[in-house]
């Protein structure tokens, strides 16, 4: 894959990066240095200036309007402000990522209920986001990024709001996604995360590639 | 497939007005008032209509005969035009025309003995079966006047053109405000929806960022916006058949004394095909809000 | 400090105006509409009114004075009701009469040539300068009956009784529907101006939680409310002066041709008004949305 | 202090806590352990269903709603979601705190940039919070929250984003902020924070408190 910058002030500048299926990696970089937009050029939020980006071979910025919902269904996305619907409750939450997909409704429901069940909220499925705390908040988001067995997975801080012992767990999930064949990036500015678990780390500062090991 | 995709995108729509009834209330209340202020407007304009009408269609017609016409001919003529079907005729002869213009003179009448012969023509009273708007009543003055024998027709021409000058009047004014105020409430209505979709545009964001297509996300958005046409203008009926049951008690009376006009009233075709027409409103108006947030 | 806080008022409501313009665009545009509807149908009314009112004063109103009454005397009668100042008059004597009959009489009229005297009495032909409405029609009928030497006042009753019926219905009939549409539109107004403000309710909230007294979260919801308002005015006015620029020439003659009035013209005083209410309910429409949600 | 519960099953249960005049507090405990709640009663976002609160011998549990923004007048709050006013720019959003305490336009203005200067924000003075970068987001929230020297200071999870340079800075603020004489409380799941500066700790668990030390 290959990318580069949008943005008045480059945000992102004349970055090359090549992940292979199936890789985890860790992409972490000060606050502001260009982590989540990078992750945002992936899934097609947002369009590269210049350059290109290819997933599978297929240059997504030359995708047109309607291919975009097609390439997302292949990418779960734990977003840094979790986006969850309001209007929903978290079981519906999790589940309207398998709706997309035109799941059966027991299908969507049981398979939404085991991954919520994994990140540790079954007993908060019929709540409303807005009444959760901020770290099952994130969980939900992260509960609906794996539900459909994405292809790609793509985590902004995934546990930014997380103690310790839930970070494990939520990693170990993460972890077995890949063990599945999921190719996983992962944003974080947590250091003891990447000590802990050692893979590719990728370092960006103010929009450039500064390390890559 | 459709029927169970169909089924859960009513469900979601039921489930969306009783979480947030807000957003749906407000747009529920703004198509139905929308449809009753048309509606209004609407009757005001037919009933103005033929209030014009049936006061045109009122005067009859009077066709003086020939001094030599004698009253066999005039009866004939009368049966052939009353074999036209749409029109009541009445063969006045000459003495009844007499005591009639005596009767007419009042005080004044007395001064008629003095005449040796009676002056005046035999007559035929035309009176339409059903009221004539006046371009009608104008045709068939001029083909009655083509008759045999007969020598003039008399009918409230100026008064006709006075109706007249009026009807072109309402029919300009009347045509213009209604597209106006059509056009208004429909933008009103739209705008409605626009904002509140507005409010909801993060929901859509979010949506299209898990991967459902633009049909997928509008689709919840349409039903819910139908849903809400057809309640709103259930409201908009109501309101009109309200209005009619509190105001139309005094004001038809006073119709009926006017002009011998019904006062205006809503069938119940009508109310169905306000329904329609919220429905399609509603649908539409969210289609086209819900595009607006489908391209960023 | 007043005058400070004011100015920052009116420039965040600038600034927000300018930031999000849908959602004020939405409630100028609400308020607008509302605005032209409210106004067209007024300003129909009235012109239904003066329809009716101008047709009521436009019968003239004939007084028969007594036949022992002698032109001197019937000139004296004249000259004292043409005191009042409120109408003109004209003594029409009875061989003028006799005149006036045998033209009336057209072919007819050498019928009256038999008459030894003239049975006609002396009349007095009455016109009311201002146009008169029906009840002040017969008032006036009812006073000059009065006067010496008239021994009968003459002028269209049944026609007067007809307009009457029909006033008395348009008043029935529009005083509610006006006060339906007003109150609807009022709605409209209210419905979108708390629309606009529950999309902005996370806005309220933060406001409060940061410390911001009910008084300073409202006052730049009340300030933009009444710029919405004054702005949405202007567009109602402005729609109003178009419509009447693109359907007036049509109408007026039909207008004036059918009843000698004028069509409805919207007042610079009316124009003033309309903006001021517009900030009224800009104002107010825009407490009530907030205070719901101040309370959470 | 003292404060209890609220919520259908008990979010905070029983709970007596005496914080000082001038004290600084971990508040920690796992994800959903009532924390953010516990600050939220704090600054009267929520009413305590049974038990009182009480700031500076004022039960805030009985304060009438004329006199909640007074109270929050004196309480600076960082919030877990930031909860940033959309439609105005950084410093109009650092400015808010003061605006509300009828501060003078230039007085504003120039104590929001010196608190930005201080997050390292004043480069994005004039952007819109929905353009900035979580972390980014995340300084502005605590910008805010300093502008007006408050007398107690709740920070609901300051640094959940920002790296680990960015948090000791942001972290200073806050203990000049208490060496200043303000009662600072940080709710916070992140263990490296409470090893390296070790201050009075407070411990909660599905709504209890557990530890105090
Ligand atoms: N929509 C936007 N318009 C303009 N600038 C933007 C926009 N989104 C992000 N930026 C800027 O781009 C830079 C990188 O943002 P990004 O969100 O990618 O940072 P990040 O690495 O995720 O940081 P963090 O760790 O704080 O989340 C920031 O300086 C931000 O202000
Ligand atoms: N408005 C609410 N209605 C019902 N339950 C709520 C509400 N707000 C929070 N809760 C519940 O209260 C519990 C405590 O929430 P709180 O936000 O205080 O947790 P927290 O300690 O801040 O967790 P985190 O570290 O994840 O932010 C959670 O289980 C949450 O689901
Ligand atoms: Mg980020
Ligand atoms: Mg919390």
């Amino acid at each position: 894959m290959k990318k580069t910058y949008p943005g008045d002030p480059p945000v992102l500048d004349d970055i090359t990066l090549r992940v292979d299926k199936g890789e985890f990696i860790w992409l972490t970089g000060p606050s502001g240095a260009g982590k989540s937009t990078l992750l945002r050029l992936l899934f097609c939020a947002e369009k590269p200036t210049s350059g290109q980006i290819l997933i599978g071979g297929k240059n997504i910025g030359r995708i047109n309007q309607a291919g975009v919902p097609y390439l997302r269904r292949n990418i779960g996305v734990v977003f840094q402000d979790f986006k969850l619907l309001d209007n929903r409750t978290v079981l519906e939450n999790v589940g309207y990522a398998l709706e997309v997909l035109g799941a059966s409704d027991t299908d969507i429901r049981e398979r939404a209920r085991r991954r919520l069940d994994q990140v540790g909220l079954s007993h908060k499925a019929m709540s409303l986001p807005r009444r959760l705390s901020g770290g099952e908040q994130q969980r939900v988001a992260i509960a609906r990024a794996l539900v459909n067995e994405p292809t790609i997975l793509l985590a902004d801080e995934p546990t930014g709001n997380l103690d310790p012992s839930l970070t494990d767990s939520i990693l170990q999930l993460l972890f077995d996604a890949n063990a599945r064949g999921t190719t996983v990036v992962v944003a974080t500015h947590d250091r003891t995360l990447l000590q802990r678990w050692h893979r590719r780390t990728v370092g960006l500062e103010r929009g450039k590639l500064v390390f890559d090991a | 497939m459709i029927a169970h995709v169909a089924w859960r995108l009513s469900r979601r729509a039921a489930v969306n007005l009783w979480r947030a009834p807000l957003l749906s209330l407000v747009s529920v209340l703004t198509i139905g008032l929308s449809l009753f202020i048309g509606a209004t407007f609407v009757l005001g304009l037919f009933t103005a209509r033929r209030l014009l009408t049936s006061w045109g269609a009122q005067p009859s017609m009077t066709l003086y005969l020939n001094a030599a016409t004698t009253d066999a001919q005039g009866l004939t003529l009368a049966q052939q035009i009353r074999g036209r079907g749409d029109v009541d005729v009445r063969y006045v002869d000459a003495a009844v025309a007499l005591q009639r213009l005596r009767a007419d003179l009042g005080e004044l009448g007395p001064a008629l003995d003095g005449l040796t012969q009676n002056p005046l023509p035999a007559s035929l009273e035309i009176r339409p079966r059903a009221p004539l708007a006046a371009t009608s009543l104008r045709v068939l003055a001029a083909e009655l006047e083509q008759s045999p024998g007969v020598r003039d027709v008399e009918y409230g021409r100026e008064w006709l053109d006075k109706l007249e000058a009026l009807g072109r009047g309402l029919r300009a004014f009347g045509a213009g405000a209604l597209l106006a105020v059509i056009g208004a409430a429909l933008m009103v209505v739209a705008n409605t929806i626009r904002l509140a979709v507005y409010a909801r545009r993060d929901e859509i964001e979010i949506m299209k960022l898990v991967g459902a297509t633009d049909g997928y996300v509008r689709a919840p958005f349409l039903m819910e916006g139908a849903l809400q046409g057809v309640l709103g203008a259930g409201v908009g009926v109501g309101a009109v058949l309200a209005a009619q049951h509190l105001l139309l008690p005094h004001a038809s009376q006073a119709f009926a004394a006017a002009a011998g006009v019904g006062a205006p009233h809503l069938l119940p075709a009508h109310a169905a095909a306000l329904l329609a027409a919220g429905a399609l409103v509603g649908f539409v108006g969210s289609w086209i809000a819900v595009a607006r947030f489908l391209k960023t």
